[in-house]
C-alpha cells in the first residue's frame, strides 16, 4: 500500500521560497504567474496487511508528530493502491 | 472600530484594572480598540521593563569607550583607530519553545537588526541555550530546533556563530532559554540611532510586507503559560533570512549617505514600538497613514498593522526631499520601501486609514510614562536549608575515574561539537579562535580583533543570587582574558519567572546587584540588555539566568591562547585559587 | 591578474574571495553585479559562496537565472577561467558549466569544518605546481554538498580526469569516513571538458592567512597566477 | 487558473533525507513503514485567460528551466480549477 501526503503552509504563514520562485519566474518571462507555495509532497510505502482506514488514521498519527509542523503547516493525506 | 472596551478586552490584553484607569487617565477618554492594542504593547513587560526597570537603574553603564549605553537598539563602545563595536543580547524564549526552528531564527533575525540599524557591519554573533531535562520528551525536539534554526538564519545571512554556551537542568522543561548576541563594526564618528527629529521629515518603511505574524507576540512573551498555550498557538512568525540580507545589505549603503535622521529596526512588537519609540527619543510626534503600509495579505486592520510582528522591517526617517534616495537605494535591492508619514510636533502620535483618524496617542504615557514597579521582594524560605547543605558531607565516589567519565559525558559538560559544527563560524574571514574553547577571537581590522563569551551558571544564581551574579560577570570576562583579551563591555540576558512573585522578584534583584557590582570591580561598563520575565510554566519557575556576554579587546590577533595541550614535555601550571 | 566576484543577492563570501584575491594576494579585483554584464577586463570569475537567493527551491537554481550569468558562460566558452565555491559551485551545476546535482549531506545537517583533500589533477589552471597526490586542508560549510552524477557520466568524468579533488583523511586516503556528506566517489572538486572552470565544495579562500589557522587554500589562488 | 507540480526525486538517485524521516518513523512506532521517499509540492497561481493547454505546456517549460532539476529530479504537472 502506499500513500501520499501533501504538506503546505497554512495560510497567512509566510512562504519566503514560494515569494522567490515566483519573483523569478516573472523576470524570466512568465508573467501569468501570480504567486507560487512550496509544500512538501511525501510518498510513504507501507506493509501490506491493514485497511485503507486504519492506514489513514497512522498516517494523520505520522503526520501531527513528525511529517508536519502542525503549528505552522497543514497536510492532507491520500491513500492509493489499497 | 466603534469595539467596546469590557474588562475582558483589556485583560485579554494583558493589562491589569489599574493599568487602564492610567490609560484612561493619560488619554483624557476611553480608548478605542487600536489605541489600546497600542498602550498594551507600549506598557507590556517587553517593551516598558516596568518591573525590572528599577533594579537595572543600578548597573555601571559609562565609561571612557562608551559611545552608547543602554536605551537604543545596541550599546556602542570605541575601540580605538577610529572604529567601534556594536552589540547586544537578546531572549527570543517563548516562541522557541512554540516553534523552535522558526522562533530561534527569528531571534537571530531580531538581533542582527538591532546591531545593525546603529550602522555597524555584524561580524559575529554568539547564542546561549538552557534546555530541560535531556530525558524530557521535548528536550531532544527542542534542541533540535533551536540549533537548526540559529543555523539556518545565521548561516544564510553569512554572519559565523562563533561560541555560545548551552546547559540543561529540568528546570527548563517547560520553558527554554534562547539568547542570541551580535556584534558589530561601525565607525567611532557614525553611529545611527532610532530618532525621529526634524518635524516635517518622512517616515519611511523599508524590508519585507507587512503580514498577521505574531499579532500579540510581545504580551505573549510577557505573559506566564499555561497548558493552554500551546492550543491558543498564535500566527507564528517566520524569519526570511535572504530578505535580511538584502536589508542588511541595503541599509549600510543607505548609511553610506546622509539622507537619514534615525532608522530603529521593527522587532517584537514591530510598528508601535518603533514608531513610539523613535518619537519619544525625540520628543516629537510622528503621523502616520496605515493604509500605505506594504501588506502581504488581503483586509488586514490598521490594529493588525500596528502589532504584526513580521520580519525584516525598519523604519526610517529621512531628510525632507531626500525619499527617493531611499527608494532607489531599497529598490535595487528588490526591497519593499513606501513613504507612510512625517515627523510632528505634536507630540501625538496619529495614525490615518485611507485619510481618517483612527488613533492618536499621547506619546510619553507610552513610554516615558509607562508604569514602573517597585514589586515586593522576599528572600526565599528555602534558602537556608539550600545553603547549608555542604558537599563534603557526601561521600567520596569508590572509583575517581568512573566518575569522571560519567561527569565528561554529561550534556552539560560535554563537548559541544555536534552544535557549532551546524554552524558557519569561519565565513567573513575574521575567526581567529574557533569555538571549542573559553572565548572566540574574531578579527575586526588589521591586528585589533575581539575576544567574545557568553556565559551564566545558572545553578550557582538559584543558591546566591548574589554572588551568582557577580560570578556570572567573572566567568564570562575571566574567559575573554585567558583568550588574551581585554574585557571592555558587557550585554545581558536576564530571563527569570514570574516577577509578581516576591521571591522571584528578590532573586532578580540580587542577581542585578551582583552583576552590578561585578561590573564595577573589573570596570566593565553594562552598555546593552534585555530582560524576559515570566519564564514559568504552570507555576514552576526556571532556574535565575541573567546570562552575561563580555567583549574584550585583543590588541594583536597573532597574540591570542587556546585551551589544548600543544605539544609533549610543555609544562602544566595551576593558577588561582 | 584580474578577478571579477560575482555579487549575487544572498551571496556572503563575495567579500572574502575579495579580500583574498586583493589583499592577501595583491592582485586587481573587482564586484560584479548580478545584473550587470561587464565582464571585460577579467582573467577570472569568481562565483563566491553563500546563500544566493536563500538557497530557496534549490542551492543555485535561481542565481542561474541572473543575467551576469549568460555572460559567465560565454566567458568559459572563450576560455576565460571560472571558479565557482561552495555555492558557486551549485550555480554552475545549475547552469550547466559543469555536470551533476547537489543532493543534501547525508547527515542532513549543515556541516562547518576542516577536512582533507586530496589533488587529483595537477595539471589544470588551478593546480598547476601542486604535485598529484598533495593533501591539503581547507574548510567546508555547506548543507547540500552531496555531488551526484549517473553511473555512466561519472565514470566519464573519471577517465577524462576531471575530478580535481577528494575528500580524503589526513594521510590522503579515501574513505567513506573522510567523506563529509556523501558525495559519489568522495568527489569535492570538478572541472569542464576543457579545464577552464572548477566548481568545488570546500572554501580555500578561508585557509588562505596563517591568522586564521592555515594557508592552504592560498594555493589554489597561486596556481592561478602562475598559470 | 492554479496548478499543481510534484517534483519526486528520480528513481536510483538516494533520497537522504527520506530514508532519515522512514528511520525515525519506525523508531517511533510505525514498523509498517517501509520506504519514504520526499519531493515537493509546488502551487502557483496563475493569471486567467489561458487555456489548460497552454497553462500546461507553459508550466512544463517552468519546470524544465526552473522547478526541478531534471539531473535527478522528476514532475508532474496538474492544471486544476480551469
Ligand atoms: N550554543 C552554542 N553555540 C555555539 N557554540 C557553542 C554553543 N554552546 C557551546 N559552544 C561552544 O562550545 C565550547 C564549550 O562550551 P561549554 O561547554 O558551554 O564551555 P564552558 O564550559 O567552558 O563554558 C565553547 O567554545 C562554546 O563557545
Amino acid at each position: 500500500m502506499q500513500a501520499r501526503v501533501y504538506v503546505t503552509l497554512k495560510r497567512g504563514v509566510l512562504d519566503p521560497q514560494g515569494k522567490a520562485v515566483a519573483l523569478s519566474l516573472s523576470s524570466m518571462g512568465f508573467e501569468e504567474v501570480e504567486d507560487v507555495r512550496l509544500g512538501k509532497f511525501i510518498e510513504v510505502k507501507l506493509a501490506d496487511g491493514s485497511s485503507p482506514e486504519k492506514a489513514k488514521e497512522r498516517l494523520t498519527e505520522m503526520c501531527q508528530r513528525l511529517l508536519a509542523n502542525t503549528v505552522i503547516e497543514d497536510y492532507r493525506i491520500e491513500i492509493v493502491g489499497a | 472600530m466603534s469595539t467596546e472596551i469590557t474588562p475582558e478586552i483589556v485583560a485579554t490584553h494583558g493589562l491589569k484594572p489599574d493599568e487602564y484607569e492610567r490609560i484612561q487617565a493619560a488619554m483624557k477618554r476611553e480608548p478605542n480598540l487600536l489605541e489600546l492594542g497600542i498602550f498594551s504593547v507600549m506598557w507590556s513587560e517587553h517593551c516598558s521593563y516596568k518591573s525590572s526597570r528599577k533594579h537595572l537603574r543600578g548597573f555601571p553603564t559609562s565609561g571612557p569607550r562608551v559611545l552608547q549605553g543602554p536605551g537604543e537598539n545596541a550599546g556602542v563602545v570605541d575601540i580605538g583607530d577610529g572604529l567601534a563595536v556594536a552589540f547586544k543580547m537578546e531572549s527570543h524564549n517563548h516562541p522557541s519553545y512554540i516553534e523552535p526552528y522558526q522562533g530561534a531564527a527569528t531571534g537571530v533575525g531580531g538581533i542582527l537588526r538591532d546591531v545593525f540599524t546603529m550602522g555597524a557591519r555584524p561580524i559575529a554573533s554568539l547564542n546561549s541555550l538552557r534546555f530541560g531535562d535531556p530525558s524530557h520528551p521535548k528536550t531532544a525536539w527542542l534542541l533540535e530546533g533551536v540549533t537548526a534554526g540559529i543555523a539556518g538564519y545565521g548561516n544564510a545571512i553569512g554572519v559565523p556563530t562563533v561560541g555560545g554556551e548551552i546547559a540543561f537542568d529540568a528546570s527548563y522543561n517547560g520553558n527554554c532559554l534562547v539568547n542570541a548576541f551580535t556584534l558589530g563594526v561601525l565607525p567611532a564618528d557614525k553611529i545611527f540611532r532610532g530618532n525621529a527629529s526634524g518635524v516635517g521629515n518622512p517616515v519611511i518603511y523599508v524590508g519585507a510586507k507587512t503580514g498577521r505574524d505574531g499579532i500579540h507576540g510581545a504580551t505573549m512573551a510577557s505573559a506566564e503559560f499555561d497548558e493552554s498555550s500551546e492550543e491558543k498557538r498564535p500566527t507564528v512568525q517566520v524569519g526570511d533570512p535572504f530578505v535580511e540580507k538584502l536589508l542588511l545589505e541595503a541599509c549600510l549603503e543607505l548609511m553610506q549617505t546622509d539622507a537619514i535622521v534615525g532608522i530603529q529596526d521593527m522587532g517584537a512588537a514591530g510598528l508601535t514600538s518603533s514608531s513610539v519609540e523613535m518619537a519619544g527619543r525625540a520628543g516629537n510626534g510622528l503621523d502616520m497613514h496605515l493604509d500605505r503600509v506594504p501588506m502581504r495579505e488581503e483586509g488586514m486592520t490598521p490594529y493588525e498593522i500596528m502589532l504584526s510582528e513580521s520580519q525584516e522591517r525598519m523604519l526610517i526617517v529621512a531628510k525632507v526631499g531626500r525619499e527617493k534616495d531611499v527608494v532607489a537605494i531599497f529598490e535595487k535591492w528588490d526591497l519593499d520601501v513606501a513613504v507612510v508619514g512625517s515627523v510632528s510636533d505634536t507630540g501625538t502620535l496619529r495614525l490615518f486609514w485611507h485619510g481618517q483618524l483612527a488613533a492618536e496617542l499621547p506619546i510619553d504615557p507610552l513610554t516615558e510614562g509607562a508604569p514602573v514597579y517597585d514589586r515586593p521582594r522576599q528572600r526565599p524560605a528555602d534558602l537556608d536549608a539550600l545553603q547549608a547543605f555542604d558537599p563534603a558531607t557526601l561521600p567520596a565516589p569508590a572509583d575517581l575515574g568512573s566518575t569522571l567519565l560519567q561527569l565528561v559525558a554529561r550534556p552539560t559538560i560535554a563537548s559541544k561539537e555536534w552544535v557549532y559544527r551546524q554552524y558557519d563560524h569561519m565565513v567573513r574571514l575574521g575567526t581567529v579562535v574557533r569555538p571549542g574553547g573559553d572565548a572566540a577571537v574574531v578579527r575586526v581590522e588589521g591586528k585589533k580583533g575581539v575576544a567574545l563569551s557568553a556565559d551564566c551558571p545558572s545553578r550557582m544564581v538559584y543558591l546566591d543570587p548574589y554572588m551568582g551574579g557577580m560570578l556570572t560577570v567573572a566567568e564570562a570576562s575571566r574567559n575573554v582574558s585567558v583568550v588574551g583579551g581585554e574585557p571592555i563591555g558587557l550585554t545581558d540576558c536576564l530571563n527569570f519567572g514570574n516577577p509578581e512573585k516576591p521571591e522571584i522578584m528578590w532573586q532578580f534583584a540580587e542577581a542585578v546587584r551582583g552583576i552590578a557590582d561585578a561590573c564595577r570591580a573589573l570596570d566593565v561598563p553594562v552598555v546593552s540588555g534585555n530582560v524576559s520575565l515570566y519564564n514559568e510554566t504552570d507555576g514552576k519557575g526556571i532556574f535565575p539566568t541573567p546570562t552575561c556576554a563580555v567583549v574584550g579587546l585583543v590588541p594583536d590577533i597573532e597574540r591570542t591562547s587556546t585551551t589544548w595541550w600543544k605539544e609533549a614535555g610543555h609544562e602544566i601550571a595551576l593558577l588561582g585559587t | 591578474m584580474r578577478f571579477g566576484i560575482v555579487v549575487f543577492p544572498g551571496a556572503n563570501c563575495d567579500h572574502d574571495a575579495y579580500h583574498v584575491a586583493k589583499h592577501v594576494l595583491g592582485q586587481d579585483a573587482r564586484f560584479v553585479w548580478h545584473k550587470d554584464r561587464d565582464l571585460s577586463g577579467l582573467d577570472c570569475v569568481v562565483l563566491p559562496g553563500g546563500f544566493s537567493y536563500g538557497d530557496y527551491l534549490r542551492c543555485g537554481a535561481i542565481a542561474r537565472f541572473s543575467p551576469v550569468m549568460e555572460e559567465v558562460v560565454s566567458f568559459a566558452a572563450k576560455g576565460g577561467k571560472v571558479i565557482g565555491i561552495c555555492n558557486g559551485f551549485q550555480i554552475a551545476l545549475e547552469a550547466g558549466l559543469l555536470p551533476g546535482a547537489m543532493l543534501r549531506n547525508r547527515s542532513l545537517k549543515f556541516v562547518c569544518k576542516d577536512v582533507h583533500l586530496r589533488v587529483e589533477n595537477g595539471n589544470t589552471p588551478f593546480t598547476k605546481g601542486i604535485a598529484e597526490g598533495t593533501v591539503l586542508r581547507m574548510p567546508i560549510a555547506h548543507a547540500e554538498g552531496n555531488y551526484f552524477l549517473p553511473d555512466d557520466e561519472l565514470a566519464r568524468l573519471e577517465g577524462e580526469g576531471r575530478v580535481a579533488f577528494r575528500y580524503v583523511d589526513a594521510a590522503g586516503q579515501v574513505t567513506d569516513a573522510a567523506n563529509p556528506n556523501g558525495s559519489r566517489n568522495n568527489i569535492a572538486g570538478i572541472l569542464n571538458a576543457k579545464g577552464n572552470v572548477l566548481g568545488m565544495m570546500p572554501h580555500p579562500e578561508r585557509l588562505a592567512e596563517s591568522v586564521l589557522g592555515g594557508e592552504d587554500g592560498l594555493r589554489i589562488f597561486e596556481a592561478l597566477l602562475g598559470s
